[in-house]
């Protein structure tokens, strides 16, 4: 994508998307013409009313779900929270046993460790290398106390995919409330909730081309749960607060582009991947790709580079106009780096040195032999001040 | 979110490299942290002749290494002591509280290599502040383990 | 205000407003230009990381506070949920009394009922006739496990405006963080969150000409309150989710204009509403004004008319082009009328006749002539086919 | 929220009024439900012959008075009887759940009036339902006190 003068190539898709220019536009008109409150019962507010039904529908439809088993939120986290918090306090006299996965989105592990300063007891699930959670460790976890799990459709950082039917059936074969935060997966992955088994299902627009600032939490009819917010009675007396009309019509319309080809649409991203990919690894020595080779979300790399450290990639490729990220704790101010990556058994000292490059909609070939081009000066530029490079080259302060 | 002047040190950073046969050499932080500076100094005369350094770290670390690495060039021992992380920071024009251990460091890769130099001469070594405590401000954020 | 064909009079703006186009043209570039997510560091976050700065001193401005003690939300509700639920979480060991009023929004009174639900106790102070809370009832009621007073500002729906700086004064002597939920005052009154004392105050940007799905709460330094949603660092750690830059954007705006010049507003405002509301009470015999005379919000007219039901007056109204609204148990689906006009001792029956009339910027003298043409019609209308009304004329029947 | 016909009932509400010696007078609901019914009826021969109504309510209640009297003019009383909340509901293509009471109202309403008339003649009277009990779907939202 350019922009202005300077070429900006966007490669940071998963941390948020920029809006469609057709959502955008159908989201207009219910800023200043379809304003009305959808609680009033003047035909302005019907024109709102009808906006979310069609909303509604379209998410519904994307998940494979009732439209009345659609609740909106204002983001991703609301949604893990609502969904955890809810069920916890909503069941808590039938247990206090949570389950989850050690490279959860922050929404649900520092809502799992808020509650467990509570009294709940927080199971958090290893992974194997590539990221991937293993059913029967899943199985083996749950107890008579337990009242929820809540695992991840694909990680935000590394891509991987779990495998979500299969800890669904597991969670329903023990009738344990099942809920995953597929913030990531939408528009990636087909979702049935249905067929999956999932009970309560997280997502939020911002990641497929629609606003920020509203999400679903999808709750299966007949799901005992408590409110997050209480208040007027909108969302079916689940969730207070006045209709984000716009944002909503936003999420509908751009839930039901980004599910409308999702093979067609992975094929086109995962080329461009791939070959992104395959270049960096083949130019760039002492290169890990994170993750799993194939259970991943098809716009996803994450690659760690040896001898350097993340923001300071992150610098050079702004620098160059290419956006990224990194797990490195050094962008974020916290002492340590992506418990993600570190979850897989990547060693502290590597993960520092991790770069996410997640391709979107707007990515060219151009883009991906603009990357190319520069990627590898960026690394080696950053390698050659490096003391721990020297070390490696001659076989001193050897970091693994 | 860094100053100019950061950016300037981080994008053209002045002095890297090692300096072959140096007087001093000061290794600090650590690759579990995200960072670890090497200080190499050239000393004539009781002067900092010549100063470089090579680092693995963010663009603060990149930066208060390049920065630390010019104010200390020219100056005597005893000057060059005296340049304290806030020294470094103030000349980059600032850094973000989450990275003033970056300065910190460079601070402590300078006193490091003075007193390796002093030690081969077999002068008595100044008081090292504890690595890390240089923290008064309570800003830092150091890599506790 | 003129909509297409047919002559629209919106008077609901307590319910929500339509949002300014100042503002939208503000929040436009933030939709798919400044997208970036202010978390990242590239130079694109930096545009969004800025804008949201410079809303947040605006909110701040417009209260009197320091920027670094507002908070962007989702919506008036959730702020007053995270006021009140994390003021009582996180002070539960103090104790565990929460003092409110009986005319709360129901954001308030269900979180309280929520709450007791949970253990907590709450007082609901009465108010007299005009739904006047009486400061000493407030300090009366304070026990040394009081650890919450949340005092709304302005009611919503008779328009009273609460003596926030007294009730504020007294919380402060006693040591209790005071929360006010200023949802309708922004704009209407001036604020002046330290001369007020006041520790916490919440806000929703789509009843100032800002968009919906966006608000704030005001959290004074050093006030101890637990977080509502957990997750990602944003908000300085204190409320997760991805930003909704644009509607942050649009609240920043919005709130600058609507504070502005407060006094020049409320004086055009009031001139239309006085001439309508005498008119009104000219025209229409059997009507009574709820609230209070002087102390109410420049923009709100809440009647009762005896003998006829809210619901049908609004739908005829809504025949002629008026947006109005009513407390009536009828439109809501509950069964209890106004908990808000039962509070100020008006009997059940009378309350089922109440219309709610909330001027705005677009109303125009026009408007008011068009209301006081239609509205007596509408009345008579349906108090002709009212037995009550028969009953009261033959002297049978009379509800009071 | 309402039907076409609903909004057709409520503003050209039929038969509104009252018949002045009525032969049978239902009076239903309560001002603190916020709706209030009379139903009057002038019967011949067994013949409901005119139907008028007086509502204090919302539009779901008025429409409802006004099909009701619509539905029951020309029936025998024992068809009137069958005319249940169901059928004016129907009749008004549907209703929301939570205005189901005021189709329950409106046959109560005929109902009362129809067994006012039978007092009034001497016959024995019919079983009225429990008031508000017609609530068989669980969803019209009584008002209860
Ligand atoms: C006084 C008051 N408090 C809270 C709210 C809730 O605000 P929101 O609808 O933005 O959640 C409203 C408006 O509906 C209100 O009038
Ligand atoms: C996996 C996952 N969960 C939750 C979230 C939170 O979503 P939001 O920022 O919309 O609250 C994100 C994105 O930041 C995410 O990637």
């Amino acid at each position: 994508m350019s922009m202005g003068e300077k070429r900006t190539v966007y490669m940071d898709h998963s941390a948020t998307t920029y809006v469609r220019k057709d959502v955008l536009d159908a989201m207009i008109p219910y800023f200043t013409e379809h304003f009305g409150n959808p609680s009033s019962i003047y035909h302005l507010a019907g024109d709102s009313k009808k906006a979310i039904d069609t909303a509604r529908a379209q998410a519904a439809k994307a998940l494979g779900a009732e439209p009345d088993e659609v609740y909106f939120t204002s983001c991703g986290s609301e949604s893990d929270n609502w969904a955890i918090k809810g069920i916890a306090y909503a069941n808590g006299k039938k247990g206090n046993h949570i389950i989850t996965t050690k490279i959860e989105h922050h929404a649900v592990i520092h809502t799992c460790e808020y509650l467990a300063k509570e009294g709940f007891e927080i199971t958090y699930l290893p992974v194997d290398k590539y990221g991937l959670v293993d059913p029967t460790e899943l199985e083996r976890a749950i107890t008579d106390k337990t009242i929820l799990i809540t695992i991840m459709y694909a990680n935000n950082e590394i891509g991987t995919i779990e495998p979500i039917a299969e800890l669904g059936a597991i969670a329903r074969k023990h009738r344990i409330p099942f809920h995953t935060d597929a913030v990531q997966a939408i528009g990636n992955v087909p979702i049935d909730v249905k067929a999956q088994n999932i009970d309560l299902l997280s997502l939020s627009a911002h990641k497929f081309y629609g606003p920020k600032g509203v999400g679903v939490l999808y709750i299966r009819k007949g799901t005992k749960i408590d409110n997050l917010i209480h208040g007027g009675g909108q969302e079916r007396r689940r969730r207070a607060g006045t209709e984000n009309i716009a944002g909503i019509v936003g999420l509908g319309k751009a839930i039901e582009l980004a599910t409308a080809d999702i093979e067609g649409h992975n094929k086109r991203i995962r080329a461009l991947r791939d070959r992104l990919l395959s270049g960096i690894m083949a130019k760039i020595p002492h290169a890990y790709l994170n993750g799993h080779p194939e259970k991943r979300l098809p716009g996803n790399i994450n690659i760690s580079f040896e001898f350097i450290e993340g923001e300071s990639m992150l610098l050079w490729l702004d620098d160059e106009g290419i956006c990224a990220s990194t797990g490195s704790a050094c962008t974020s101010g916290s002492l340590e780096p992506s418990h993600v990556l570190l979850a897989t058994g990547l060693p502290v000292e590597i993960s520092h040195g991790s770069l996410r490059l997640t391709l979107g909609d707007a990515n060219t070939d151009a883009d991906v032999d603009f990357v190319l081009e520069e990627l590898p000066k960026v690394v080696s530029r950053l390698r050659e001040m490096s003391p721990l490079y020297k070390g490696k080259k001659e076989g001193g302060c050897n970091v693994q | 979110m860094y100053s100019d002047k950061v950016m300037d040190h981080f994008k053209h950073p002045r002095n890297v490299g090692e300096i072959e046969n140096a007087d001093g050499v000061g290794e600090v932080g650590n690759p579990v942290c995200g960072d670890i500076m090497n200080i190499y100094l050239k000393i004539e005369n009781n002067v900092i002749t010549d100063a470089k350094f090579k680092t693995f770290g963010c663009g603060a670390a990149i930066a208060s290494s390049s920065m630390a690495t010019e104010l200390v060039r020219g100056k005597t021992l005893e000057e060059a002591w005296e340049v304290s992380n806030k020294a470094v920071a103030e000349a980059l024009e600032g850094l973000p509280p989450i990275k003033m251990h970056c300065s910190v460091l460079a601070e402590e890769g300078i006193h490091k290599a003075i007193n390796a130099y002093r030690k081969k001469q077999g002068l008595p070594l100044w008081e090292e502040k504890n690595p890390h405590s240089h923290d008064e401000d309570g800003e830092g954020a150091t890599c506790q383990h």
